[in-house]
């Protein structure tokens, strides 16, 4: 009861403080307020995302070049967080259980036709599904440049592929396609590669994640290609993190941290 | 090469992370020679970045090369504000990387490299957000240092620690999103996010200034920060989350968050909103200050009614913070108070190191979790007893310790400010922490008290070592290093207060707002 | 009434409906008795913050930031239901020249626009990207707390056999007493 | 305005006992060497003030930064050794190889637990009470002060029982809490007074300050109540308190290390701080001579009344003490004289007294003066060290007390104090009433009328003097009490010295 | 984007939340917590903001929503509140 006292209260105070500061506010929609425009006597960075950015990058999202390239380091600690938050749900649930029991329980249940009949045609049906569900995950990853979508949402795609087996006939359906040890390792290796981009134009003389840098490895004509294809080879890697934590968590979340059964 | 300095602060405990994700799981005993390593070259960069910072000026660093115009890219900045805060994190870390040797995972060593990792990834986070410049990207920093002080907490956590951990997961959150909405409004009334050029853009347009959306900005952004610093009001998660994590997190976490948290506070007033708004248009220094006024006298009360060690101790981590914000909004003309507070920072984070690292070692060692256990401390650990009581006399300010001369430069500003409250709060804090601490030393020093006629000089200190040590306790350097070093620490910071402060001096002396009156 | 909701309600509608959310999701957050629902409270209270972030970046009339999809400057108002009650803003999108594309015509060739084909970016009818990236990374953000906490709210479970608050602050109090 | 000297040597001096700390520590097996360490500390340290006290007479002072301070920003941690600074470590470190003589003959013969400890500490405190005495600043003062505070601590609760606990918990409350509710805003208000500037050399760190009377009473009352080791009235009773120490520590820390350094700053304070002049104009001195003139008598009755030789000797002290406040209060050449000589004067008688009431305890384990009737014959060293302990106290001829107290009562006649002149008289009668009848008892004691001792319960057969380690140093004492009485040139030129320094 | 249709999305958006938050079931809050997501994906979309939207699906609506079933699964399914 009290916590409902004090909850109103909070929610008294903080929502009359925001409401009243609303009326302050430039009109909903209005393109030349100063998030959209910029202020007087400064330059916008917005507008300067919107015009500029294809000429830098050429790439003709702007909020994947934004994303990538002009706060990519916003984006390799994104991408860190994700991989932060699976490396605590890890050591906060993971049960390290007696293997050899896991193995036996994992051999009954191998098949998905076993027992619950009901999963013949879930199961059937998730098999079809899946490659095509992967092959759109890698479009969204590859084709980011050009729509909406991009490593994470790729990725997410992908892990989410795994979590539809997982589903559809047991865990260990699915992590025998991807097992602790790979996941663990693929996120890790998503963010070195995302990180070896920037490491690779520091070695080159220029400032950590400056792609433009990187036009003698990618040899193109100019920094504009070499930040695109950059961006590509980040966006892989925030891919091959967030596959590999987003099907982490839910492996743990699902089986108490035993990594066994699921749900 | 010292140009890359700030990438390379971020990126080492990066990749020390990174490795241990990618070998850590074969073999536990890698982890602590990697975690070292990257966490040495972290600490060498500090000090480079400070030379540097102090003979050369503050260092910008854009990353992807994106300088112009301001705030398309990410703006790091080292400057003499955070170049002392970077050492100190660093050395904050590597001791308890020291402190940590098979302390963690005692049970079942296949959590090691978990534990490694969130350690990284944490000092990542806080030396991240320590050199942002931009205010999204230390919104982002937030939460990995927050994120990886969840996953530290509640990993080793005892019954109530889970749900202790649960509810600083919540208010970690509320307090991070309050922060971010509060740069949010910045974002929709300068259309910038880098500090430097938000403050540019309210310095010379008033109206926006003026505005209710900047105030509010500004509260949204105070009250977030006040959280993740457990603030009076908010304090409410702090004690039980820090006492019940393990002592390897505590002594990380108890140091640091809160000191990171006031520093992004003062980083905020200054960079981004610029002291002269705050305490001459807002004026709300006499509110802040009467709240950290409560927060001292609250702290330090709730600290007095403890049984355990370490919650005793985080109560009067809020006591501290208390005086760190009072000091950082005393508003004085010659900023003697924001001097206090950012050099009780460095001497805070040395202090609760030195009295956490001391708890941990009394429950590793001895079983001694409540204050009560501690009986004949004195002779059983003489040399971590001794280090704790320097920890302790500097937390009651006693020379030639830190603690003294940060009180002495925040009692300073609190009577050019007038703000008698507030000095008043800080003796009667340190009258409170000294009954607290002699408290222990009495139970400590009386404890067992040997038969008359018995020369018990001569007893070595093995008893040090208890039965409890086995083939996995930790060795007993492990503990003992970074205890005295950090004693040491304590009384060369104390001593040497007058260089560390002339340092933070050039950086405060710089601000437009001590050559005009307030 | 009416002349309050056309000044007051109307043109900050989304602004008032986020704070509302919010304060849903707070409110939830503090008086809620379950874990789960005090979780579901916390991401309410978070998708709140970036609505009111991507309210920010809308432009009346304007496409999705991808250039070379819909990057010329589409007949904003056919879209528009409610004609009258912004027939300001539109005007103002159209009929300003933005002066930022002085600068672009001066350096001849054009790279922005080679790609679609098409001539010139009004940037006042490209929704203005930034908010959206810095939103990205808050949802990423957010899964990420919601895992870490379902995965604590798991270990409570495993520990007090309950997800009401209520029962395990009973629970803890009687251990200690016991202790 | 005056000739400095730098050197080191009030470094090593401090230092001397300091690094004697880990020595003790390391032979903590080997009792001979760690008694032997101790003591050559001592000496060692005793030599480095001697190879000062030449420069000093020469009307130089020694400077020695520690922390160099950064102008506007800290306060240098320095030492400055002056006259007085000299006469005080001179009177600390000669007497600390008599204590540790004593000390170790004390808790051999008494078989004491935690010897170590015991000599570690009592190292360490005689570090901080030099560095009190060459501290060349307020800081540096108030750093070394509770240092001392801290460092004797552990000696004060030695027994680890009940009573040390409450004795050390007085100790420390009083002595902590007064300093941190009075001295460090005294300080800090000093220092935003004078501009950030705390240092002893030059004219007084107020002297040209505008200050009502008012402010600068409550300044010195802040100064004299925070610096509560003086024990003014009412912030006394850590003293009686500290007694549950073994006498040893009594004796060097209650009679001459801890009390004295409470005088000490309060000296310095008046003399440093404000400055003869501006104390004088506003006549704030008043107040505080009037405090100690309260605190003079009612002690002496208090003592009068006390049955346990200890505390008895503890209110004497805190008599004593406002002797040396009250002279120095008076502002006047001759009792700032006589002020300066009484701390040496009361060291050594006092410290006599406290040696005497060791070593009967260590041979009879008797602690009250009731139960010492008679005593005399068998210990008759000891009784006779300890009468001319108390002239020296009493300030009677031939002891070095009758010079002090001869200065002192001049000092007020020619400050005009008539009725302060009375208190000095009155409180010596007292001194005499509560000193003399014990030595008198233990030699003279009543006997009924067919000889016998009235108090059949004492029959001092087969009691001895105590061991002579314990013994050689009270007379040594004693006999420089009155030694000091027939040659007191040396602390009468360091008098003037400090003397002609303050003046007006 | 279009006013009206903005408006009949908050609406719901409001409705769903309280809904999710109210209900006794935590498996239905949890998939009522689902629709709340689509329904702020197609908020995002209309308002121009197609990547966040698409995140938001993929995240918000999709894998949030697994995480929340696979918990209420592993621990009790009623609710208090």
């Amino acid at each position: 009861m009290l916590s409902k006292v004090f909850a109103t209260i909070a929610v008294a105070i903080t929502g009359s403080i925001l409401l009243y500061g609303v009326s302050d506010f430039p009109a909903f929609g209005d393109p030349h307020s100063p998030a959209n425009a910029g202020v007087p006597g400064s330059e916008s960075v917005s507008l300067y995302f919107i015009e500029e950015s294809y000429k830098d990058t050429k790439v003709p999202n702007i909020v994947t070049s934004v994303l990538a390239d002009y706060r990519g380091y916003d984006t390799m600690f994104e991408t860190v967080v994700i991989f932060a938050a699976g490396m605590a749900i890890f050591a906060i649930l993971r049960v390290v259980g007696n293997k050899e029991e896991t193995a036996a329980k994992a051999a009954e249940e191998d098949s998905f036709t076993n027992g619950d009949h009901n999963r013949i045609i879930v199961g059937t049906t998730v098999r079809i599904v899946v490659p095509v569900i992967q092959l759109f995950a890698l479009y969204v990853v590859a084709h980011g440049h050009h729509s909406p979508g991009g490593g994470f949402q790729g990725g997410v795609i992908l892990g989410a592929s795994f979590i539809i087996i997982a589903l559809a006939e047991n865990l260990n359906a699915a992590l025998r396609r991807l097992s602790e040890l790979n996941y663990v390792r693929l996120a890790a290796i998503g963010i070195f590669i995302y990180a070896a981009f920037g490491i690779m134009a520091q070695v080159l003389g220029s400032n950590f994640l400056d792609y433009g840098a990187l036009q003698p490895i990618f040899m193109t004509d100019g920094p504009e290609m070499a930040r695109s294809h950059s961006m590509l080879g980040v966006e892989i890697g925030v891919a091959f993190t967030v596959t590999a934590i987003m099907f982490a968590i839910y492996a743990n979340l699902a089986s108490r941290g035993q990594l066994v059964k699921g749900l | 090469m010292v140009d890359q300095i700030p990438a390379v602060l971020v990126l080492a405990p990066l990749f020390g992370a990174l490795l241990i994700g990618l070998i850590g799981h074969r073999d536990h005993r890698v982890c602590f020679p990697i975690a070292l390593a990257s966490l040495s070259v972290t600490f060498f960069g500090a000090i480079a970045a400070a030379q540097h910072v102090f003979t050369n000026g503050p260092m910008d660093y854009f990353v992807g090369g994106w300088e112009k115009p301001l705030g398309i890219g990410i703006h790091l900045r080292i400057d003499a504000l955070n170049a002392l805060l970077l050492i100190a994190i660093a050395t904050v870390a590597v001791l308890v990387t020291f402190f940590s040797i098979r302390r963690v995972g005692e049970k079942n060593t296949e959590k090691t490299h978990y534990f490694y990792i969130l350690f990284l990834l944490l000092c990542l986070g806080l030396f991240g957000i320590t050199i942002a410049a931009d205010a999204f990207n230390l919104f982002v920093l937030i939460e990995v240092s927050s994120l990886t002080s969840y996953g530290l907490i509640a990993m080793g956590s005892s019954r109530s620690g889970t749900y202790a951990a649960f509810n600083y997961v919540l208010m970690g959150t509320v307090g991070a999103s309050f922060y971010l909405l509060g740069v949010g409004y910045l974002y929709l009334t300068t259309g910038s996010l880098n500090m430097q050029d938000i403050h540019t853009i309210l310095g010379s347009n008033p109206e926006i200034a003026q505005s209710k959306a900047v105030t509010i900005a500004f509260i949204f952004i105070l009250v977030g920060i006040w959280i993740k610093m457990a603030f009076f009001p908010l304090y409410g998660w702090l004690p039980n989350a820090y006492s019940y994590s393990p002592s390897s997190t505590a002594c990380f976490l108890a140091p640091l968050m809160t000191k990171i948290s006031v520093y992004v506070m003062i980083r905020v007033m200054i960079s981004v909103f610029g002291l002269e708004w705050i305490f001459v248009s807002l004026g709300w220094s006499h509110l802040v200050v009467w709240l950290a006024v409560i927060a001292i006298l609250a702290g330090s009360v709730l600290a007095l009614a403890q049984r355990e060690i370490k919650k005793m101790l985080c109560y009067l981590i809020v006591a501290e913070v208390g005086y760190m914000v009072g000091g950082a909004w005393l508003a004085d003309e010659g900023l003697w108070g924001m001097t206090g507070a950012l050099y009780h920072i460095l001497a805070d984070a040395a202090m609760t190191l030195c009295l956490f690292l001391a708890a941990g070692i009394f429950v590793k060692r001895f079983r001694a979790r409540e204050i009560s256990d501690l009986e004949g401390m004195f002779r059983k650990a003489p040399w971590v007893m001794a280090a704790f009581v320097i920890g302790a006399l500097a937390m009651i300010g006693v020379p030639p310790t830190c603690g003294f001369f940060s009180k002495f430069y925040l009692i300073r500003g609190g009577l050019d400010a007038g703000h008698w409250e507030y000095v008043g709060a800080l003796l009667i804090s340190s009258l409170i922490n000294a009954v607290l601490f002699f408290r222990i030393f009495e139970i400590a020093f009386f404890g067992n008290k040997p038969a008359e006629g018995h020369d018990h000089s001569h007893d070595p200190h093995e008893t040090e070592e208890l039965p409890v040590a086995s083939n996995e306790a930790p060795p007993v350097w492990s503990g003992n290093l970074p205890l005295f070093a950090t004693a040491v620490i304590i009384i060369l910071l104390g001593i040497y207060n007058g260089p560390v402060v002339a340092l933070i001096r050039t950086f405060l002396e710089e601000l437009p707002i001590v050559a005009s009156s307030l | 009434m009416a002349e309050f909701i056309h000044d007051h309600i109307q043109p900050y509608f989304n602004y008032w409906v986020y704070v509302i959310i919010m304060m849903i999701g707070l409110w939830a957050l503090i008086a809620k008795n379950n874990l789960i629902k005090k979780l579901i409270g916390l991401s309410i209270f978070q998708t709140a913050i970036i609505l009111f972030y991507v309210s920010m970046g809308v432009k009346d009339g304007a496409t999705i930031p991808i250039l070379g999809h819909h990057g010329s400057s589409p007949p904003a108002s056919e879209h528009r239901l409610f004609e009258d009650l912004d027939e300001e803003e539109p005007k103002k999108a159209h009929g300003k020249p933005v002066d930022h594309h002085a600068a672009d015509d001066e350096h001849g060739e054009d790279h922005t626009h080679g790609h679609a084909g098409h001539h010139k970016t009004n940037p006042d009818l490209i929704a203005n990207p930034l908010p959206h990236v810095l939103m990205l990374t808050a949802i990423v953000v957010g899964v990420a707390t919601l895992g870490v906490a379902l995965a604590i709210s798991q270990m409570i479970f495993k520990e007090f056999g309950s997800l009401e608050e209520d029962e395990i602050l009973e629970e803890i109090k009687a251990s200690a007493s016991d202790g | 305005m005056e000739n400095t000297v730098n050197s080191l040597l009030p470094v090593w001096a401090c230092l001397a006992s300091l690094l004697a700390v880990p020595l003790i520590v390391i032979f903590r097996k080997e009792i001979f060497l760690r008694e032997m360490s101790t003591l050559l500390a001592g000496v060692v340290k005793l030599g480095f003030v001697l190879m000062m006290l030449p420069i000093i007479l020469e009307g130089k002072t020694i400077v020695t930064e520690l922390v160099p301070g950064i102008s506007g920003i800290n306060v240098p941690i320095v030492f400055r050794v002056d006259a007085l600074g000299m006469i005080f470590a001179l009177v600390a470190s000669s007497l600390w190889i008599a204590t540790s003589i004593y000390a170790i003959g004390y808790m051999r013969g008494l078989n004491e637990h935690s010897q170590t400890r015991f000599f570690a500490f009592f190292a360490l405190s005689l570090s901080a009470t030099l560095g009190v005495a060459f501290a060349g600043n307020l800081l540096t003062l108030y750093l070394f002060y509770e240092m001392l505070s801290l460092s004797t601590w552990p000696l004060v609760t030695h027994h680890q029982d009940k009573e040390a606990r409450g004795g050390g918990r007085t100790y420390l409350s009083y002595l902590l809490g007064t300093s941190v509710a009075f001295a460090i805003p005294a300080i800090l208000f000093t220092y935003l007074k004078a501009d950030g500037d705390l240092s002893f050399s030059g004219p007084a760190i107020l002297a040209g300050s505008d200050m009502g009377f008012l402010p600068a009473v409550l300044l010195l009352l802040a100064f004299a109540f925070g610096f509560s080791k003086a024990g003014l009235m009412p912030f006394h009773s850590w003293l009686p308190g500290a007694m549950v120490a073994p006498t040893p520590v009594s004796a060097l820390l209650h009679a001459v290390a801890v009390v004295k350094v409470g005088v000490f700053c309060v000296i310095r304070v008046v003399t440093g701080v404000f400055g003869i002049d501006l104390l004088g104009k506003f006549g704030a001195n008043l107040v505080l001579c009037w405090i100690a003139a309260f605190t003079v008598i009612v002690s002496s009755l208090i003592a009068l009344s006390q049955d346990n030789l200890k505390r008895r000797l503890a209110f004497s002290t805190i008599g004593q003490l406002s002797y040396i406040v009250l002279g120095v209060a008076l502002l006047h050449e001759l009792a700032i004289k006589g002020s300066v000589l009484h701390i040496a004067a009361h060291a050594v008688g006092k410290i006599t007294l406290f040696f005497c009431a060791g070593a009967i305890f260590v041979a009879t384990g008797k602690k009250y003066i009731s139960q010492m009737a008679g005593l005399g014959k068998q210990m008759p060293f000891t009784f006779a060290a300890f009468f001319l302990g108390s002239l020296g106290v009493i300030g009677l001829p031939p002891s070095i007390g009758l010079i002090s107290k001869f200065h002192l009562l001049l000092g007020a006649a020619e400050a005009g104090q008539v009725a302060l002149m009375v208190v000095f008289l009155i409180s010596t009668i007292l001194n005499a009433a509560y000193f003399l009848p014990i030595s008198y008892e233990a030699f003279f004691p009543k006997k009924d009328s067919e000889g016998d001792l009235v108090n059949t319960k004492f029959q001092w057969s087969g009691v001895k003097e105590a061991p002579l380690a314990c013994v050689i140093p009270l007379c040594v004492t004693a006999s420089l009490t009155v030694g000091l009485f027939f040659f007191p040139g040396l602390l009468l030129e360091l008098a003037d010295l400090f003397v002609g320094s303050v003046k007006p | 984007m279009i006013f009206a249709f903005d408006i009949i999305i908050l609406v719901f958006l409001v409705v769903a939340a309280l809904i999710s938050l109210n209900v006794k079931d935590l498996l239905s809050a949890s998939m009522i917590y689902g629709i709340y997501g689509f329904l702020i994906c197609l908020l995002w979309a209309e308002m121009g903001a197609v990547d966040v939207a698409f995140t938001e699906a993929s995240v918000g609506a999709g894998v949030s929503t697994v995480l929340l079933v696979a918990t209420v699964f592993n621990t009790r399914r009623r609710s208090s509140d």
